[in-house]
């Protein structure tokens, strides 16, 4: 049966040079990054290596890269670190409403503990308003973080601006990037934020790897404390083979983020075309324009999720929902929610990311079988029936 | 995640469908939690003549709603007032534990179902004067 | 030139099996595990796989197995998560002087918001004393912390009496078996313990991952938060890979546990032996039976440890060191110093853990060398000559 | 870790011993920090006729040592006066951040000697007394 892989802000493949190079260190390398002796020198080589690589994507220098065990530990290293070292400066953070749950989640723990958190609600497209968030700003301000991509609906936040103001209040500003780096231009000079973060395996590289960009100067209590890796910021061995793997990754992305963005684009473009052409009572899901080069979202009428991935997965395709049954949370997807979608949407969305191993055929074959699965999921839906008869 | 049994039940359905002359209707769930079940019960000599049903929800509810009407089909509605949410589990071989209690409400449906029939045995409840007058 | 690696209490190198698992698992699979399509599943499956093998080690339920970033994630977890999550029964804490740094400034990090924490001391070998440990519990304390092996020295703790004296006292009890695991037999309810610290990498699998047992029914505040993986205790995609290597790691380290703990107590007393024979003025560190089969360390007098570490690699030997010089932190080893030592003969410290890779002309090899390299520094150390003039 | 030069002056230390007539000893650092830096010169006509040392110290100090002996023998007791760590990290091609503050110390040693030898020009300081009469 074919495979497609449609799922690429889930997780993505290794990228053949990544794996190659993992391999290849396996083999050859295992010391500990912090030991003096040989074997730990030469990891501590391939770690520094990695270290530049990554901070290029971003154009950040090597030092500013805090390597953690993946995004969602950056995400939390960036809120709880900035709270506890900023705490004599006030209480109050302000986020989105879409943000991963890594950032939600932080910030929630944090305003279990004193702290006041304000989640800015979104347009229909997922956009925040600047001037909601210049209204939100306090004395006792202290973080600002709005991610820079959101992971289902693709939706690309004006960061420059937000960061802007974050300055001009002098507030720090975080980002999460995990969905922007290498598939949109990403400079943490240009988009003016002090923090910023990466994962992996989102771009071709490992699981349980990621970063945070931390601008010089910028102070953080650790999450993790041990043995003072990673400039004390976080402790424990350094994962050296996946930490290296991201670094290749990094490097590969930074090299064909142009190719791989047109590229991507058009299978997407083609992709919303023809559902719309093909399939009736549908909602398009984001922004038309400001949007990541691979994410494709769609609400199905009187259809639920789970059953429409289910349905795919036996077909080959291979997708993700914000339904409630696809979240081990079971609730229902809060970005949805956010951009105003009613719950039938929410529960009948599809999220379709495509990525390096999709081509024009996987489209044709997408194009084929998902008319025929919405077909027959609405065939016994009663919210279908209810409506058509 | 499910079990064979539970997939065969999703990939082909057994009962999905209307009856348009039920003698009871019953429906489960809501669009909040994203699992909604409609039984509707053919009652003949006390018995289940015929059962079908409609879904919109997740593997688990339509693979429910597949079994539940698999085993309540033929049944006196004594037997069927005693089938239970759980028993349609376990004839599914399990379900994953999440997935127990709001997707394996098909049970319940059917109950709801019987009872419409039996509160109201001249006519019809509202819910299916609307769906099969139109 | 021969390669001599004496570090495997550092870290150790992948185990061939795990080498091609790992490898072979990267090429074919790749799905986040929270994912309900077939990729998803697939990467499930194996994690689970993965849960049942390290469990099986520590002779554990799967369920009870929160997979970490690393040991030192772990001990995190274990004290700051108790610590959170019991902070209304009490705000004292037990551990001992000669923890891993992982543990100590976790707890040291608790002593600066609220919690009073004991560090009990120990003896010349590195045990604590259990009626000092009686004593030092209080109505509050909440958790007591002792390691099971020590890294440095390598002396074993007698877990099962102290595990016994906090249930007596209703105290949760966390042991650190990152040292000890794969090496000694490690059995969670032969200990009783409520929960322990394992880490891939040493025990011959991959940096970057690492288990919190932890008994059923103990409850924990997450150290890190977001998407709710490894039921809400840590969130963050899962590091397949790495966690798919330690269950094959943790396999392979119970099937081979007998005959490597022979086979490497052998060669570690032949390595005590040849050093007493050929080296004078040394001093034995650690407990003389209840120590780790692969550990040796000792203290040369008038000899500095970072010039000995580098001595010795350039001979192909790598090794370690508890002198200020050859930790990151430039504090000397604050496990010498708890059993005793002078500061001489804690920057004169050598520690030498033997592992899978070594054998016995591995051991004559540095019997050879390790002597010329003590004769020379002493040659020109400032300490040996005042003494010897 | 450490450069070439480093490694080669850590490996062939110059200048390693002790002057038994020593005009002057110095010596610095304590055995808590773990690094102790002894230097020992002879003076004649103002020069540094001769400089060895001794060390109990990490691979920075040892280098150290040896590139400040090789630096100083020669020199003017003005000129080496006026020699500082620095110039011995300098010359060594750098050293790790961590290490320039304890294990550097070698021209310390060496102005401590000079002193030792300006401040007490007839009778030798108590310690090389001890070190060199035994
Ligand atoms: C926007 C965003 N932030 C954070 C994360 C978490 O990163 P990781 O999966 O490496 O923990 C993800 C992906 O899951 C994401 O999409
Ligand atoms: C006793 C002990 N605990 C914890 C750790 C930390 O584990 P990891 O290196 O996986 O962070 C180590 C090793 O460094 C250790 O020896």
């Amino acid at each position: 049966m074919r495979k497609v892989y449609l799922d690429h802000a889930g997780t993505t493949p290794l990228h053949p040079e990544v794996y190659s190079l993992m391999c290849e260190l396996m083999k050859n390398t295992f010391g500990n990054p912090s030991s003096i002796h040989s074997f730990g020198r030469e990891a501590k080589k391939w770690v520094d290596e990695a270290r530049q690589q990554v901070a290029d994507l971003i154009e950040a220098e090597a030092g500013e890269i805090i390597f953690t065990s993946g995004g969602t530990e950056a995400d939390n290293l960036a809120i709880l670190g900035v709270a506890a070292a900023r705490r004599k400066k006030g209480n109050h953070i302000i986020t989105s409403s879409i943000e991963h749950p890594a950032v939600l989640n932080s910030c929630k723990q944090l305003a279990k503990s004193g702290f006041d958190v304000t989640f800015l609600p979104v347009d229909q497209y997922g956009l925040v308003d600047p001037e909601e968030l210049c209204k939100a700003i306090r004395s006792e301000t202290i973080l600002i973080s709005i991610m820079h991509a959101n992971n289902e609906i693709g939706t690309i936040e004006p960061i420059e601006e937000f960061s802007r103001i974050a300055k001009e209040h002098g507030v720090l500003f975080h980002t999460d990037a995990v969905q922007a780096a290498g598939k949109i231009p990403v400079n943490v000079n240009t988009l003016g934020v002090d923090l910023l973060t990466l994962s992996s395996h989102k771009i071709y590289g490992p699981k349980g790897v990621g970063a945070l960009y931390k601008r010089k100067g910028v102070r953080l209590q650790p999450v993790v404390y041990g043995g003072g890796q990673e400039s004390n910021s976080r402790s424990g061995t350094e994962n050296t083979v996946g930490i290296v793997g991201f670094g290749k990754a990094a490097e590969i992305a930074a090299r064909d983020l142009d190719s791989e963005f047109n590229r991507t684009r058009e299978l997407r473009d083609k992709l919303i075309q023809g559902i719309k052409e093909r399939i009736p009572d549908v909602k398009y899901n984001g922004h038309p324009e400001r949007r990541l080069p691979h994410n494709v979202n769609f609400s199905f009428s009187y259809v639920e999720g789970e059953s429409m991935l289910l349905s795919l997965d036996m077909k080959g395709i291979a997708a993700s929902s914000g339904s409630a049954c696809s979240s081990s949370s079971l609730k229902p997807s809060h970005v949805l929610k956010a951009i105003g979608l009613p719950y039938e949407l929410i529960h009948g969305s599809l999220r379709m990311t495509l990525g390096r191993i999709n081509d024009a055929a996987d489209i044709d074959y997408v194009l084929e079988i998902l008319p025929e699965v919405i077909t027959r999921l609405r065939s016994f839906s009663p919210l279908a029936n209810k409506l058509t008869v | 995640m499910y079990n064979e049994t539970v997939m065969d039940h999703f990939q082909n359905p057994r009962n999905v469908g209307e009856i348009t002359d039920a003698s009871g209707v019953g429906e489960i769930g809501n669009v909040v939690c994203g699992d909604i079940l409609r039984v509707y019960i053919k009652v003949k000599d006390e018995k289940l003549d015929d059962v079908k049903y409609m879904t919109f929800g997740c593997g688990a509810a339509v693979a429910s709603g597949s079994m539940m009407t698999t085993l309540a089909k033929g049944k006196t509605i004594e037997e069927a007032k005693e089938l239970t949410n759980k028993d349609v589990a376990q004839a599914l071989g399990g379900l994953p534990p999440q997935k127990l209690h709001c997707s394996n409400l098909a049970a319940d449906a059917l109950h709801k179902a019987i009872e419409d029939w039996q509160q109201k045995p001249e006519r019809r409840s509202e819910l299916s004067e609307i769906i099969n007058k139109g």
